[in-house]
């Protein structure tokens, strides 16, 4: 019952018959993507975890070979992904299950725009074919789109005009990058591409590679390409926020990496990446500090995670990798928290500013507690799950010799602090002086931020609890031959 | 299970019985709280063993625990102050809102302390290090007031001071493949130069922040004094010893390791500077818990000029200084806490002639306030002469020349202390101010008991002082229960001098007692004679007004010069410059798309570069 | 001859793909946006046809007139992606054209430099 | 300026592209691709004449699925954008601001709907033996519907019927797939399980064909259904933004 496949077409077939279930019994619409979200949560973690060690599953479409026909790989770095995307997304279904009860009823249109997003983000990670990774690459920028500008009163369209001015723009360059690529090799399957991409021309090679960092970067939200994100994030549903930044951010940042780690052998990207990955710290962290709204802030806050994620994945070490795959885990699992905590915290207030805050600590004590609990959990402070993420990352970026880079870092966590504890210095230790209609959280969402903070809390007393598997992961995405022989048993890595 | 992993569960489990028993009623807090501040002393001084120590594997990195001498010396002050300082909460904080979550934070930097008291690698040292920041930012920030800038800056600052922590401890870690601190130690001889330099000073500038040296001391002044009294105690007595803890360690340990000795002097001169522009702060703060404040600065200068000159005399006295400190530092904070309950405030200017209404709090205020000037026959008499000798020895004259001009001025703010909140006229706005309850007298009385004892038998921690020393490369060091000797030959007797002064002490009471008692009566500010002019009720005629008013403008153009200044001046230009940054972000569709466009080109201009084809 | 082809057809279809590019970049009318990443999609679809193509191929299809004459056949596999990016391009032109209907409302303009309540 | 600076830089950007283009001249075959194993498999396995159709339904036929989606999803996502809240004081009346078409406009699109909907139909019923196929038949259906939406104000297509269409054609292609996991050879999600027929034959190539005519349902439908919300309004006037 468990193969790969369904996380694709599970998804497809419900979003496909949701408007019928709608017509027969309309809370369905609101339960069925629920069940399938645990399906695909359950499906994952049970392939995930009776995976045998350095064989991933791969299943072939259509019963043709792989360099024939599209396959999926889960393996053990795909798979922590996957498992990590399909354990949130049913978090943030847990959450917006009742969200928003008054003004929320073209809910059929939000769950299925959801899950096809996170199906499409599913099948980025799990495609063995570069053009397949493409069409779930713009499955999930569609439903982002649409997602984006869900609200009407706010300045949604906007946001999600941006969104998709620059999302269009990426495709383009992917579709090049891939077109380009199919010229020089005349295939399509990424294990085969691996192989021959060592005879290309390096120049256009490079020209690939270049087109690709700028496709795939923009969806990675790195500078200078992610006018689209802070508008994005600050104008979508709080819970789509919440998936942006754990989801389809993260799906960006794999067909990146999958791509420079395995498809094409150019030395050269990483030290780009790099540099693009501190500038997008640089820029994103710093803008932050002067934001005035939480959600543009949380955005902000957001890329410069990203950024650092880049940054570690640019050492092309396995220690950066590991750095980089527990960052991820961090970002995905923390930024998911501020941002549903959030969603509660601006729930009245119109402008969503900062200093609508003052006081809630009081009046709103638990989402409060799950904000602070997060901001302190991002910024890196122990004993929370954000601390070992940096503390791996820091190492590995003194292991390559980077000293200017730690200290790049370490300044930029501090103007973190600031405004991180800003907001949290005015939740809780400032008074309130006008009354305000505030919403407490319904009590699905109160289980999906306890779960949240109870993991942030427990692998920071523990990291132990997924460092295994985080190192797996990191072994998977070196052995590049292993991944080409798994794939294409016939041919090899000469 | 190790009685260590015990002892951090203990407080850990305190600090939630407190903010779960506060958060049902406060009788349940209190006494959740009381038996913390009972039991967890009781635990350390009959459970733990010091010699055991417990090691464990996370996430690839070694990790262990477990105390040495010198790390025990230092928790021997945490574990005597803290659980006075709470117990003094517990009076202290009677009115308060949200105890929970000030017992939470003051349990919380005490597991801190012990932690990194206990730490044997960079990693669990760091993480203690943490923790205890941001339970004491928390407690920074509790009242509500300068939430934004007295606790960003002293979160700010503490970060900068953690983060350069963190990137020597990852730097040593690329150098020697573990986080112990003893490999570091050992390894250190074998490092390049440049890793000599970056992880000894990046190590430093951590710990002195906290121990609120010069440059870096600006946090300190507006986080002591904004802090609720019960916890500052703690703060400046305690974990600002943290600091001083690390410096001891890494300067002894690259001083033995590598010939890094002018590092040290200039941690020594950082430290005298600071105690004598700290103390020149301190004379002329109008507020008592600012004044404090500053002079909790200047005697970690002290403390710190001890430690920077790195002879085993030099350490002797800082390490002696800094438990002494603790002790007096305490009990001032305690006491100014209590008139600041009891009267409604601690201007100087405006509270005075307290000395009928609190005996108590006075008598121990005056023990510690001539413990901390340094006059026989209390304790702080024997460090400052240590202090003196080992730089006299040292042949450092000029830092002598500035330490003794600091401590003298330091009778200046003594006396401002004392006179403005307890002696001079009563007023009649003070009528009903009434002594303080038990629980806030009976830790500062039980404080100055062991100021006076120190004073006269100093051996009492100098026993500690010199196991701990052991730890530090210093095996037999000399000491005496009650007699100081020199290098030159002298020493003294300190029985004889605490007898001989006390007899003097004794006899002057008396006489004033008898002279004075029967003409004394008391008037208010405002019950004088004026040629013409009519005194207004709100006209404040105490005479702590302008009290060193000359000095002051003697002094003025140094203290003018306010490196807060220079700090805030640099916090508006990278704000602007910030500001500045994020006009990128024009909010035009089309301007990203044109950015995505000219990064492309720039790219693949460039190509040739990046891939090198 | 072969090379005057070669950079004629690639050139033309890579200058209809920047010319939709340059009126995204200059064009301040949403609609005409739009318009441009359609022409630029157009453009990357020539190209992916240009790409398949193989000198005196015909049209990939085993109809009973060319069955086992052994002619030489284009590449099929642009062609179908080509079928798939078509519809893609599709999907965000109309996704494109609804935002422009909804900002049209909201703003009562279709200049894009008007709409910027997001900034900074 | 502007203008100068945009046309340089879109000119880097050309140069460097048709020198990566270029590197191949055009018209030349490459060796090791993988469209040899599509021409001669397509076929012979298959039996289906159309490799195109063989590759967008069968060898490639999970990036037709993610097609598909993508089509739904604008849908979906159009409706989401457009969508707005029916207040219950105004009463359901679609209405278009386009004018009303000419008479001789209105009558020949009366002649040509019927024989562009079979043209549609006939299109994707023969994808795979000639060119064309699903999206192709979709499109040119959807045309005929837009023909009618513009010539009259008053045509209107009933969404549910569209819903029902689209939701049981996408239904179905996936099904199909599923099948494949139980009954084909392989087990494989996709996988052909019906006997392939001859080449040439209408009825060969196994489930490619119904797949197609899924495909074209669901095309034509969503393609209608996305030009039916663009130029219709739901409500009588204009509603200012609400909140």
């Amino acid at each position: 019952m468990t193969d790969p496949v369904y996380f694709i077409a599970i998804p497809l077939l419900t979003a496909f018959l949701l408007p019928l279930f709608g017509k027969i019994y309309k809370p369905l619409i609101g339960i069925i993507p629920g069940l399938v979200f645990a399906f695909t949560a359950y499906i994952s973690f049970d392939l995930y975890f009776n995976l045998e060690p350095g064989k991933p599953v791969i299943v072939q479409m259509a019963g043709w070979a792989p360099p024939w026909g599209i396959n999926l790989v889960f393996g053990e770095f795909s798979g922590l992904i996957v498992s990590l995307i399909t354990f949130l997304a049913f978090l943030v279904w847990v959450y917006s299950y009742n969200f928003k009860k008054v003004g929320f009823d073209n809910s059929k249109k939000y769950f299925t725009l959801l899950m096809l997003m996170v199906a499409g983000s599913i099948g980025v990670v799990l495609t063995g074919d570069i053009f397949n990774m493409f069409v779930f690459l713009e499955i999930t920028a569609i439903s982002s789109y649409g997602l984006t500008a869900f609200y009407k009163g706010r300045d949604s369209a906007e946001a999600a005009f941006k969104f998709l001015l620059i999302g269009s723009l990426s495709s383009t360059f992917i579709l090049l990058a891939i077109l380009l690529l199919y010229k020089q090799t005349g295939t399509l399957n990424m294990a085969e591409i691996a192989i021959k991409s060592q005879a290309i021309d390096p120049k256009i090679k490079s020209i690939i590679a270049i087109l690709f960092f700028v496709g795939f970067g923009i969806e990675a939200e790195m500078f200078p390409l992610n006018g689209w994100v802070p508008d994005a994030y600050s104008q979508a549903p709080g819970p789509v926020a919440a998936s942006f930044a754990s989801i389809l951010a993260k799906s960006g940042i794999y067909a990146l990496i999958r791509v420079f780690y395995t498809v094409l052998d150019v030395e050269g990207i990483f030290n780009l990446l790099l540099t693009a990955g501190l500038l997008t710290i640089i820029f994103a962290e710093f803008t932050a500090m002067r934001q005035t709204r939480l959600r543009r802030m949380l955005a902000y806050s957001s890329i410069g995670q990203m950024g650092l994620i880049m940054v570690a994945f640019s050492f092309n070490t396995k220690a950066g990798v590991f750095a980089g795959l527990f960052l991820m885990f961090n970002h995905a699992v923390i930024k998911t928290l501020l941002f549903l905590a959030s969603g509660f915290l601006t729930y009245s207030t119109k402008q969503k500013k900062i200093r609508d805050l003052d006081g809630f600590g009081k009046i709103m004590p638990f989402t409060s507690l799950m904000f602070g609990l997060g901001a302190f959990a991002i910024v890196g402070l122990p004993p929370f799950s954000g601390f070992w993420g940096k503390l791996n990352m820091l190492t590995a970026t003194a292991d390559s010799n980077l000293y200017l880079v730690i200290a790049l870092i370490l300044v930029v966590a501090v103007v973190e602090i600031i405004y991180y504890f800003k907001v949290i210095g005015r939740l809780y230790f400032r008074e309130r002086h006008e009354d305000v209609n505030i919403q407490k959280p319904t009590w699905n969402a109160v289980l999906a931020m306890s779960i949240l903070a109870l993991v942030i809390i427990g692998v920071g007393l523990y990291p132990d609890f997924i460092t295994d598997y985080l190192a797996k992961a990191t072994n998977e995405l070196f052995d590049k031959a292993g991944y080409i022989k798994h794939v294409l048993p016939s041919l090899s890595l000469n | 299970m190790s009685s260590l992993v015990i002892l951090i569960l203990i407080i850990a489990g305190f600090a939630l019985l407190s903010y779960f028993g506060h958060s049902i009623n406060k009788t349940a807090g209190n006494i959740a709280v009381f038996a913390a501040a009972v039991l967890i002393p009781l635990y350390w001084f009959t459970r733990v063993d010091f010699s055991e120590t417990v090691s464990f594997t996370i996430s690839g990195f070694q990790m262990e625990l477990g105390y040495n001498m010198y790390g025990k010396l230092f928790s021997l002050i945490v574990m005597i102050l803290s659980p006075l300082a709470l117990i003094y909460a517990l009076g202290y904080m009677k009115d308060s809102k949200r105890t929970g979550t000030f017992y939470f934070s003051f349990l919380f930097s005490i597991l801190g302390m012990t932690g990194i008291l206990m730490s044997r690698d960079f990693i669990s040292l760091f993480i203690f290090w943490e923790i205890m920041t941001w339970s004491s930012y928390l407690l920074v920030i509790f009242l509500g007031k300068d939430v934004e800038k007295t606790g960003i800056r002293y979160m700010v600052f503490s970060a900068l001071g953690a983060y350069a922590m963190f990137m020597a401890i990852v730097i040593i870690h690329r150098n020697t493949g573990s986080m112990m601190l003893n490999d570091y130690f050992n390894a250190f001889g074998n490092f390049s130069t440049g890793t000599k330099f970056l992880t000894g000073i990046l190590l430093m500038f951590g710990f002195a922040l906290k121990s609120a040296v010069m440059p870096v001391h600006v946090w300190a002044p507006g986080a002591y004094s904004n802090t609720p009294m019960a916890y500052t105690s703690v703060f400046s007595g305690a974990l600002s010893k943290m600091g001083v803890y690390g410096l001891g360690f890494v300067v002894i340990n690259l001083f033995a390791h590598a010939n890094l000795h002018f590092a040290g002097t200039i941690l020594a001169w950082l430290g005298a500077v600071t105690a004598v522009l700290a103390t020149f702060s301190a004379i002329f703060q109008d507020d008592a818990k600012k004044l404090l404040a500053y002079s909790s600065i200047a005697q970690l200068g002290y403390i710190v000029t001890g430690i920077g000159i790195g002879t085993e005399l030099s350490i002797f006295a800082g390490l002696y200084l800094a438990v002494l400190h603790a002790a007096f530092k305490g009990v001032l904070f305690m006491a100014a806490g209590a008139v600041e309950r009891q009267a409604g405030s601690t201007d100087m200017t405006e509270v005075t002639g307290l000395i009928r209404k609190m005996p108590l709090t006075f008598f121990a205020s005056l023990v510690a306030i001539i413990a901390l000037a340094g006059v026989p026959p209390l304790g702080g008499f024997v460090g400052k002469w240590m202090l003196y000798e080992s730089l006299i020895n040292n042949g450092n004259f000029l830092m002598v020349i500035m330490i003794f001009l600091s401590s003298t001025a330091a009778f200046l703010y003594s006396y401002k202390f004392l006179f403005g909140l307890f002696l001079g006229q009563e007023e009649p706005e003070f009528e009903n101010v009434k002594e303080a309850s038990p629980l806030m007298t009976i830790p500062m009385l039980l404080l100055s008991v062991f100021l006076m004892i120190t004073g006269s038998f100093p051996g009492i921690v100098f026993k500690y002082i010199a196991e701990g020393m052991t730890d530090l490369g210093f095996h037999d060091v000399n000491w005496q229960m009650s007699v100081l000797t020199n290098a030159w030959g002298d020493s003294v007797n300190l029985q004889h001098v605490t007898l001989s002064i006390g007899v003097v002490f004794v006899v002057f009471l008396i006489f004033l007692t008898w002279k004075g008692y029967k003409k004394t009566y008391y008037v208010s500010t405002k019950d004088i004679s004026s040629s013409g002019e009519v005194i207004k009720p709100e006209d404040n005629m105490t005479y702590s007004t302008d009290f060193y008013k000359p000095f002051e403008r003697v002094l003025h153009p140094i203290l003018k010069r306010k490196i807060e200044k220079y700090y805030d001046e640099f916090g508006e230009g990278i704000g602007a410059l910030f500001d500045f940054m994020r006009r990128i972000y024009t909010g035009n569709g089309q301007t990203y798309a044109f950015y995505v466009i000219v990064f492309l080109v720039i790219l693949l201009v460039f190509s040739k570069n990046i891939f090198g084809y | 001859m072969q090379a005057f082809l070669t950079y004629s057809i690639y050139g033309t279809a890579l200058f209809l793909m920047l010319l939709g590019l340059y009126a995204v970049l200059m064009k301040k009318n949403l609609i005409k946006i739009v318009i441009g990443l359609s022409v630029a999609d157009s453009g990357l679809h020539l190209l992916f046809v240009a790409v398949g193509y193989i000198n005196g191929g015909t049209a990939p299809i085993f109809s009973p007139a060319v069955a086992g004459t052994g002619t030489v056949m284009t590449d099929p596999v642009p062609q179908a992606l080509v079928l798939t990016a078509i519809v893609i391009g599709f999907g965000v032109t109309a996704v494109a054209l609804a935002l422009v209907v909804r900002l049209y409302r909201k703003h009562n303009t279709t200049n894009i430099d008007e709409i910027k309540n997001l900034k900074w | 300026m502007k203008n100068v600076i945009i046309i340089s830089l879109l000119g880097v950007t050309a140069y460097y592209l048709l020198s990566a283009f270029v590197s191949i001249p055009f018209g030349e075959d490459f060796i090791n691709g993988v469209k040899d194993f599509y021409l001669n498999k397509s076929p012979e396995d298959l039996k289906v004449a159309n490799v195109v159709t063989s590759i967008v339904v069968n060898f490639r036929g999970f990036d037709t699925l993610g097609e598909v989606t993508v089509l739904f999803l604008a849908s979906t996502a159009l409706g989401s954008i457009l969508y707005r809240r029916r207040s219950s004081h105004t009463a359901l009346n679609p209405q278009r601001t386009a004018p009303q078409a000419s008479t001789l406009v209105q009558a020949g699109a009366k002649v040509i709907f019927p024989f562009t909907v079979l043209l549609g139909a006939y299109v994707f019923i023969h994808g795979h033996l000639t060119p064309g196929g699903g999206f192709q038949g979709g499109a040119i259906i959807a045309t005929g519907f837009l023909l009618m939406l513009i010539s009259y104000r008053k045509f209107f297509v009933e969404h549910n019927v569209l819903t029902w269409i689209e939701a049981l054609a996408g239904t179905s292609f996936v099904v199909i797939g599923l099948a494949g996991l139980v009954y084909a050879d392989n087990h494989n999600f996709l996988e052909n399980f019906l006997p392939a027929g001859e080449l040439n034959d209408l009825l060969s190539g196994g489930i490619i064909g119904i797949i197609y005519i899924a495909v074209g349902f669901k095309v034509g439908a969503e393609i209608t259904g996305i030009l039916d919300t663009l130029l219709t309004i739901k409500e009588a006037g204009l509603d200012p933004e609400e909140n």
